[in-house]
């Protein structure tokens, strides 16, 4: 340990204020990207589920034309 | 030439192309080959990939996935060949706005290295003798396109792809290009193009290709 | 062969962006005017005294030649990609990458040349000692043919952007530092008095560097943008 | 061999692979970082010359180093994406440049303030300092290009030739800006220039670097999942995996 005290270590020889900002600011930038990640991992997952909506209405689209045609139509 | 394969005789080959564009699959593992002195029509609704299928023939667009040959030859490999043996009129006309009639006409000549054309005579079969000097984005869209058409007068491709060339254009301009299309097949030449309606070109009747629309994503 | 060769298409094509630029000659003469007026305002907002004119005058010129170059870049293949040309270019014989350095020329001759011609009224306007003249029209030659090179590659990759001017700003002003810092050193040592070989020396080698491989990264964005 | 792998199956394949390795990364992120971070703070000597403020070297140089690293990595992968046409190389640029930006402004942030008490200002135009802030330019051009496209394909590769020509000329500006600083503050030393540094500080200061590295590293792959999910996101694949979570 290079310091005596825990107010020794929160004080950094009187540099406290700088080291600890740049601690904190730093944290806050780094951090806020990982954030952002889970956040843009959410919005996915949201587009995710009205992409699959649309595709359910033109698959049931599809299959209801099928019916009402002539019904030989082979499936695809 | 030198190169014997099973898609020696056709000029151009597709083989499984696919394109999906912004999410929409539009044509999956289209397989067709184009023979020399062959007319081949791709018809399909609106939006069913017809323009993009011929951009990915002349190598403007990426397949998704899939490839073209050409002379059967991967076209990429022999790709300075194939540009001097297309021609391309694509939905955007080229024909430069600032520039008059008969000066689009020069620059394209000057590009496809076709000298022994009168553009006189060209201009006054297109009907647009009399407004050569007036500058092109004054003129009415049909008369656009017909500055547009000129190279089909003034180029020495064997190949052409057309994107719609009927558009904009009046009966006497679809007759006039009806006629140079045949023409041009007479004398060996290969077109693949694009049109909503089907066409009366005498004795000749297309090969088809049809497009269908493709609503469900993959 | 009848067929083309490369130097003549380069040539027609070259000649074909004149013509149109000679119908449309605002285009090439705005960023000139624009260039005028910004070194009109520095006088007007720091004071006429000719010492501190003199001694920014290199770099109140370059940073304004930047700026009025970033000005008509958009216009440099939009035009050309609405009305299908560029389509047509990129299925020329000649490689893609070849022939958009007529682009390039063209561009440079329409706002590189005129800056240099322009220089000395510059140098004038803002009390540049006469020996410093000479220097700033020969970074201006030896520095320009690199900001058409660069701008072609911002042209290039914001065709698809809607109103992409701002966006062409942001991707080149870093990229255009080397030059600023090396061309206004230059004309600083030049009205000095002192040898300026090495900066122009540099300028011309970032120059060759940026000409000779900016036309890949053009064609590759123009491909990219035409799909 | 890229060539024969399946092109559809080819992104699914790396996404999982990716989901494999995450979490082992952050492990090692969280260890060595944790470690050295209070190691640096807590147990290395002060120096005798700045006393604990010193200690920001512990953020700053790593930071720096990797906001450097970050841009080789996004450059080779922007080269790897055009010139055997990978499409997760060219994904992956996105999901580097706002890690890499995010490391710059970290680098810029611990300067200026390790700045203030060394040379009495927030602000100097010192070398290091102005090459940084303008790599932190180029990070924003990479990401304004990317986000410019409504295409977020196009914007991949439009991205991936921006990152080629920025690498190009990188050193040219590297070397400029030093010239150009040498040239106007000719006797300034920057205090970051150390001849040798102590064992006792070496030893942390390592450790944080390979931290930041692991940091880089998982950050990227977490973005690049995210990625590699929104270009394939009309694929079912890509929407079971979203189901999944």
């Amino acid at each position: 340990m290079a310091f005596d005290s825990f107010t020794d270590f929160v004080s950094m020889g009187g540099y406290g204020l700088y080291v600890w900002l740049s601690f904190f600011l730093s944290f806050v930038v780094l951090a806020g990207v990982a954030l952002e990640t889970l956040l843009a991992k959410r919005q996915l997952v949201k587009k995710s589920k009205q992409l699959q909506q649309r595709q359910q209405r033109l698959a049931r689209r599809k299959a209801s034309r099928a019916a009402v045609g002539d019904g030989n139509e082979s499936k695809t | 030439m030198t190169q014997v394969t099973s898609t020696n005789s056709s000029l151009l080959h597709a083989e499984q192309l696919s394109s999906i564009r912004g999410g929409r699959v539009l044509f999956e593992n289209l397989n067709f080959s184009v023979s020399v002195g062959q007319l081949w029509q791709v018809s399909g609704p609106n939006g069913a990939g017809k323009s993009s299928l011929l951009r990915i023939l002349t190598g403007l667009l990426e397949p998704s996935s899939g490839a073209v040959y050409f002379n059967g030859q991967p076209r990429n490999q022999n790709w300075s060949e194939f540009c001097q043996q297309l021609l391309f009129i694509g939905h955007k006309a080229a024909v430069k706005g600032e520039l008059s009639a008969l000066e689009n006409f020069h620059w394209q000549q000057q590009l496809s290295s076709v000298k022994n054309v009168d553009a006189w005579e060209l201009l006054e079969k297109l009907g647009l003798l009399g407004l050569e000097d007036e500058l092109t984005a004054r003129l009415s869209a049909g008369q656009q396109r017909r500055v547009a058409l000129t190279r089909l007068w003034a180029t020495k491709a064997s190949l052409w792809i057309l994107d719609e060339p009927f558009t904009a254009l009046d009966v006497q301009g679809i007759a006039l290009l009806q006629q140079r299309l045949v023409e041009h097949l007479r004398a060996g030449g290969t077109i693949i193009f694009t049109s909503h309606q089907s066409l009366t070109l005498s004795d000749l009747t297309p090969e088809k290709l049809i497009l269908e629309y493709q609503g469900e994503s993959l | 062969m009848s067929q083309l060769s490369g130097g003549q298409t380069w040539l027609t094509l070259l000649k074909r962006d004149l013509r149109i630029a000679a119908r449309r000659r605002s285009d090439a003469l705005n960023p000139l005017l624009f260039l005028l007026m910004v070194v009109t305002l520095f006088p007007l907002g720091i004071g006429p005294g000719p010492d501190i004119l003199a001694r920014i005058a290199p770099g109140i010129i370059w940073v304004a030649a930047l700026l009025a170059s970033l000005l008509g870049l958009e216009r440099l293949f939009r035009d050309d990609f609405q009305d299908g040309t560029l389509e047509q270019m990129c299925l020329l014989p000649q490689p893609l990458a070849f022939n958009v350095t007529a682009k390039m020329m063209a561009h440079w001759l329409l706002s590189g040349l005129p800056l240099v011609i322009l220089s000395p009224l510059l140098a004038l306007l803002l009390s540049l000692p006469v020996q410093g003249w000479w220097a700033l029209a020969l970074t201006l030659l030896l520095g320009t043919p690199a900001l058409s090179a660069l701008g072609a590659i911002g042209a290039a990759l914001t065709l698809q952007v809607q109103r992409g001017n701002s966006l062409v700003s942001l991707i080149l002003i870093p990229l255009f530092i080397p030059l600023l810092i090396f061309a206004t050193a230059a004309v600083e040592n030049a009205s000095m008095g002192l040898a300026v070989h090495g900066q122009l020396a540099i300028l011309a080698a970032i120059s060759v560097l940026t000409v000779t491989l900016a036309p890949l990264a053009v064609a590759a964005g123009i491909r990219m943008s035409v799909n | 061999m890229w060539r024969w792998l399946h092109p559809y199956a080819k992104p699914e394949a790396t996404y999982n692979l990716l989901q494999k390795l995450l979490p082992w990364f952050v492990a090692l992120t969280l260890v060595t970082l944790v470690t050295g971070v209070v190691w640096g703070l807590a147990f290395a000597p002060g120096d005798y010359q700045q006393g604990d403020s010193y200690r920001i070297i512990f953020l700053h140089v790593p930071a720096a180093i990797f906001s450097m690293g970050a841009y080789m990595g996004m450059a080779i992968m922007g080269a790897v994406a055009l010139i055997w046409q990978i499409k997760t190389a060219e994904w992956s640029i996105p999901a580097i440049a706002p890690v890499g930006a995010a490391l710059t402004i970290v680098a810029l942030l611990t300067g200026a303030i390790w700045g203030k008490p060394m040379w009495g200002t927030w602000w100097v135009w010192d070398a290091r300092l102005t090459s940084e802030l303008i790599l932190l330019f180029l990070y924003v051009g990479v990401m304004a290009l990317y986000f410019a496209f409504d295409d977020a394909r196009t914007g991949a590769k439009a991205a991936a030739i921006l990152s080629l020509v920025g690498v190009i000329n990188l050193p040219i500006i590297h070397f400029s800006v030093e010239w150009w600083n040498t040239l106007h503050q000719g006797a300034t030393i920057t205090k970051f220039e150390r001849p040798s540094i102590a064992t006792s500080m070496l030893i942390p200061l390592l450790i944080c670097l390979t931290g930041f590295a692991f940091l880089t590293v998982s950050l990227v792959m977490m973005r690049l999942k995210n990625e590699i999910l929104r270009q394939e996101l009309h694929r079912p694949w890509a929407q079971q995996k979203l189901e999944q979570d």
